[in-house]
């Protein structure tokens, strides 16, 4: 069948307009518009605090969005916490490597209970302001579409991506594609008789692990082969 | 122990008192068809539900919820039990008011943008097709040490179902695409957070990706997308966006928040692997599995899942001294690409310690790597993507836990 | 008509409303995961429902209500819509104090009598194999002339399942039978009517015929037999016992009510077929069907069911003029022995009148019969094992009705 | 394996007592009893008539259980009105060619709503009166083990089956089986082309048949490829 008629229609550039909203690393689809550290302050702490905190660094609803990242990162484009095992936890800004991803996500998803209703402006004053608070620009930045590309050669984590594995299909990266072409990690074999000599327990159930998902008797059948095995009250092992 | 056999033997010299005497419903008229339009599960299958972690998600919205894998069989997961992952919660949408839209992040990628209703979608070539979905997060638990005490938590971000649906290539041939220069594709949500991700240009070509609307023979639930989700066989469960209403073309990766800020694999040497895909082969029993306890001494079949990304699974090893050595399974058929395949293996428990494993191998050859091999790589804190032989312990009381083996 | 497509139009020459502004779901913040810790269909889905045909059976507990194929998918049958047939109503079965009895007509037939408990029956290997059931009076209605509008009541008495449970065979051989005196089994349900059914050995020997007690992932459901049924692939459903609780093994079949009273098929010289149990090939289009029209001209997605109670289905063939020509649709695969088979095939309806009818060929060679063909044989009485091709008539209107080809 | 170690357990005499009651054509299974019609029109009155009617004859519940059977087919074995296409409708005595079968049934599913719970004498009875009702055995009859089997030489339609066909698999009955061998009646051919000069049509939906499952466009959907058809009220076609 070369059409299927009477299926589907154009879409009007209005819907597209409408639902065309993704903003990519290149900034293809970042909407113009501005907006100043301070404003983002004030919309920060209207619209976003009260689930991220005032400095965006709660942990109550969410990872917290910003810290962890140093202005030494901010030069090598490698957050240096992620090697060192030093960083007591991942934020946003110690991960992202493309600015683009901050401002799409506020924009389509933010806030949480209300998204899709800031307006560009709106983001780039809450994006200037989380920069800010991640000391990435000074207090007096206005953020705008003119100068977010310079922003993204700040980010902290920029050059900490790889896509040299295997879980991308298609050609490797040097043959165009970005992964490496689908090559493993892992090479086991099949061994099936005296495969080795002892078994090694790298790590067994912490007794309190056993207990934190509730009674695991009521989380089987009460026939059947097994039971669940009784974790908690007075018949528990 | 005794106490829990007792059902299994005669109570009495006569015999049993539940053939002796015949039960209420051998002699009773039962309830008449239809008594329940929609059908239920018995009231005795109540433990099995899925549940969340606790702790493992601050919001109910952004969290997780198990399958119950502990008690399933076959490969098929029951609707009513499939895993969810929501970022900002799930809707029941209305599909007279749903629409999917195709357009290209440049107009000179596709003839035209064009948008579809479900009446529209629904009229188009579908397939059917059994595949697996896993959330690129399921053990994830687990890659520093073991962290939960069965497999619902442990493996229960998998479920398994019939898609039915129209593959993505026809409605990009239908809007003229230039497969040339667009290589990737975004899908994106209706949900709040308009979940969006980056889908490789090969799988679409392939004809396997699908713009789905049926799941097990019904409409997907609205958990799992309804009225439209993109089934993505082999790709973890993120990439099978729900509530599906655009597809994008492109030239370039996206770099959503689900592919640049999580669902990126942290590997020992501070760099993280962006865009990872594909689940490798994996498996795991299911029964007996931690948390569980065997009645008694004496034969079992002990059974489990096995899957793969890369396509069909081949053979599966099972090992009961904790890898020393293998046996191979019986895999029910047919065997599918993508798709769980449900292996068993008979056993005969002499009340000794005892330590089980599964091990998966796929069409490529592939075999499921340990603990020890992954983390060499991998190291601890990938969070995504740990497909390691799962072991579990059975101690003399017939208790069954979660330990690692490397 | 234009009020049925106005949906599939854009409102205003701006574009569509539901485009333009976003919906409440892509707005707002959903439910929670685990808001349903067992899952339902959305609400938008409530119409379609197991449906009793008025007038058919006099009293609900001995009645069957039918599968809404008109809206089902690929071939895994909602467990929630399977069709029901009961005897003496249904029951939801303790499985604590369910008991599997196995004798002999005769001690000598066997070592010795055993009674399992569903304890030790998950205990022993299992097999996991989907397959369809019908029962034998499906379609059974439509012997003599057309007699009711759509596919859930023309051919509703069909499911198909992922069955898991025990090969009988294993049960028999563990009690020692003697295959060569014992070449009948006895199937006995544990409801009220105590159904039985005669099985034949070289089914149970064939290693098909399961004791079975998951369905779909989970347990068989309380209409379906929960906690045991027999599963008989490619046989009539009464013959698939639900709440199955005995077998015995013998030297002569059973004329049970169930196969000398009912389920033997009426032939014009006034004999009555007895023991007739295999399915023949059959098949269906379920879109479009009776009683539902076509919304638009142009291309539609025509689907089906095809299935043989004798093995694989090789080829399903479709005609749009009322069999005159045919072309060969796509199966949807894996095409597995003895279950329902999705086909479907490409059609652009040009607005003019059509008939449309499926044919099905099995691994055998057999090919589906007419009407015409069929009541040659069996004359317009036999109740039973109508397996003719179906004709759906469309007209300008696109409305889609029930008509006979000869 | 050669055994399934610790799974199931010898059944003992009682329990196989307790449910193996089945009783076959040949009178296997039988227990040992009597009963009169007398007796037997007492108990159908109480216990059956309500469903069934006084004599076996009522449709309200379920088809009825006597007539449409005639003294001749009760010497040739064969009930006439099944070929002649006289009988209103197929009676339990019109079909049914083992006795067995009445008596097993009985005993294991009748009454409806207390299955189970005759004794044998009360089967024999029921079923004597029964038999007088299809004038099978005269109003002093008393039914018993001993001479059921001379019953079963009265039945009108004892020789009124077939096992010759393909629907019971196995050998076919030359060969030691029951049926024809798998051979099926009709042989259609996979004809692509010009199968046939013209369509047909051997029946269409009657008007009332269409109306008679209620609102059909309520049985499908409300959105996809089609739409049920509005079958009842003011927009109906
Ligand atoms: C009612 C709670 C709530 C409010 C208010 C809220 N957020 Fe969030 N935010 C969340 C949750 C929950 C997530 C995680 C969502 C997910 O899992 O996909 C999140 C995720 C984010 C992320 C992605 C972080 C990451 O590492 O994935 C960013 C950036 C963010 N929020 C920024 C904001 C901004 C800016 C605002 C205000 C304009 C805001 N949020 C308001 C709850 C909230
Ligand atoms: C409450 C209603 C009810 C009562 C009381 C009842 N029956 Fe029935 N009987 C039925 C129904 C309904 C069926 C059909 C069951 C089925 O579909 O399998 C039936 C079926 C039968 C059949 C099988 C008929 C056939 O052709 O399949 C026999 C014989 C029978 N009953 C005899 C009896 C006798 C004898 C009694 C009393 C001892 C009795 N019934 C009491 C409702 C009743
Ligand atoms: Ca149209
Ligand atoms: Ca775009
Ligand atoms: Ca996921
Ligand atoms: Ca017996
Ligand atoms: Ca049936
Ligand atoms: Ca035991
Ligand atoms: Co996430
Ligand atoms: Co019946």
């Amino acid at each position: 069948f070369d059409n299927f008629k009477g299926v589907g229609r154009p879409a009007t550039p209005a819907e597209v307009k409408a639902w065309d909203i993704d903003v990519r690393p290149d900034f293809k689809g970042l909407p113009k518009g501005s907006g100043s550290v301070d404003q983002g302050q004030e919309l920060f702490e209207a619209k976003c605090a009260s689930c991220h905190g005032t400095f965006g660094e709660s942990n109550e609803v969410f990872t917290p969005l910003v810290g962890g990242t140093t202005k030494d990162d901010m030069k090598t484009g490698r957050v240096k916490g992620l090697s060192s095992g030093e960083l007591p936890q991942r934020t946003t800004f110690t991960k992202v490597a493309t600015i683009s991803t901050v401002f799409d996500y506020i924009q389509r998803a933010m806030p949480w209970t209300a998204p899709k209703s800031l307006k560009p402006d709106e983001v780039y004053a809450i994006l200037a302001y989380m920069l800010n608070l991640s000391e990435m620009v000074p207090a007096d930045f206005v953020l705008s579409d003119k100068n977010i590309a310079e922003v993204q050669k700040l980010l902290p984590n920029r050059n900490g991506m790889t896509t040299d594995h295997g879980m991308w299909p298609g050609a490797p990266a040097k043959k165009g594609g970005i992964g490496n072409g689908g090559v493993p990690d892992t090479a086991n074999k099949a061994c099936m008789k005296n495969c080795k000599q002892e078994v090694q327990i790298g790590s067994t159930l912490p007794e309190y692990a056993r207990t934190a998902h509730g009674e695991l008797a009521e989380q089987n059948r009460s026939f059947g082969p097994v039971r669940g095995t009784r974790t908690l009250g007075p018949e528990a092992a | 122990g005794a106490a829990l056999t007792a059902p299994l033997a005669a109570r009495a010299s006569e015999g049993d008192a539940n053939i002796l005497q015949n039960p209420a419903w051998t002699t009773s008229l039962g309830q008449p068809v239809a008594a329940r339009p929609y059908g239920m599960p018995s009231q005795y299958e109540s433990q099995l539900l899925r549940r969340e972690s606790p702790g493992l998600a601050r919001v109910g919205g952004a969290s997780v919820s198990f399958a119950p894998l502990q008690g399933l069989f076959g490969i098929i997961t029951p609707s009513g039990l499939h895993f969810e992952r929501h970022h900002q919660g799930w809707h029941d949408i209305d599909p007279s008011k749903h629409r999917l839209m195709v357009n290209g992040s440049d107009d000179s990628l596709l003839k035209k943008a064009k948008v579809y209703t479900l009446d529209e979608l629904m009229r188009l070539p579908s397939a059917s097709r059994i595949h697996f979905i896993e959330c690129g997060a399921n053990t994830g638990l687990e890659w520093g040490n073991v962290a939960v005490p069965t497999v619902q938590y442990t493996h229960g971000m998998l479920s398994c179902s019939e898609f039915t649906g129209v593959p993505l290539k026809y409605l990009l041939d239908d809007c003229g695409v230039d497969y040339k220069k667009a290589r990737y594709v975004l899908a994106e949500g209706a949900d709040g957070s308009s979940m969006t991700r980056t889908i490789p240009m090969e799988m679409v070509e392939s004809g396997e990706v699908m713009v789905a609307y049926g799941q097990n023979g019904e409409m997907l639930r609205p958990e799992n997308g309804y009225p439209l989700r993109l089934v993505v066989p082999g790709v973890q469960g993120v990439s099978w966006v729900k509530w599906l209403r655009r597809i994008e073309v492109g030239d370039q990766p996206y770099a959503t928040k689900d592919e640049a800020v999580h669902y990126i694999d942290l590997l020992p040497n501070g760099l993280h692997r962006q865009y990872s895909s594909v689940q490798e082969a994996k498996s795991v029993i299911t029964t007996p599995s931690g948390g569980q306890t065997l009645l008694d001494h004496g034969f079992y079949n002990v059974s489990g899942l096995a899957w793969s990304g890369r396509g069909k699974i081949k053979q599966v090893d099972v090992s009961f001294d904790g890898g020393i050595n293998w046996q191979t399974a019986r895999l029910e058929g047919p065997i599918q690409n993508k798709a769980l395949t449900r292996f068993n293996i008979n056993w005969v428990w002499d009340g000794k310690p005892a330590i089980l494993q599964s091990r998966a191998m796929d069409e490529t050859g592939y075999v499921q790597p340990t603990y020890g091999q992954l983390r060499k790589v991998r190291g601890t804190k990938s969070i995504y993507h740990n497909n390691a032989i799962q072991s579990w312990k059975i101690i003399e009381s017939g208790e069954v836990s979660n330990v690692q083996v490397l």
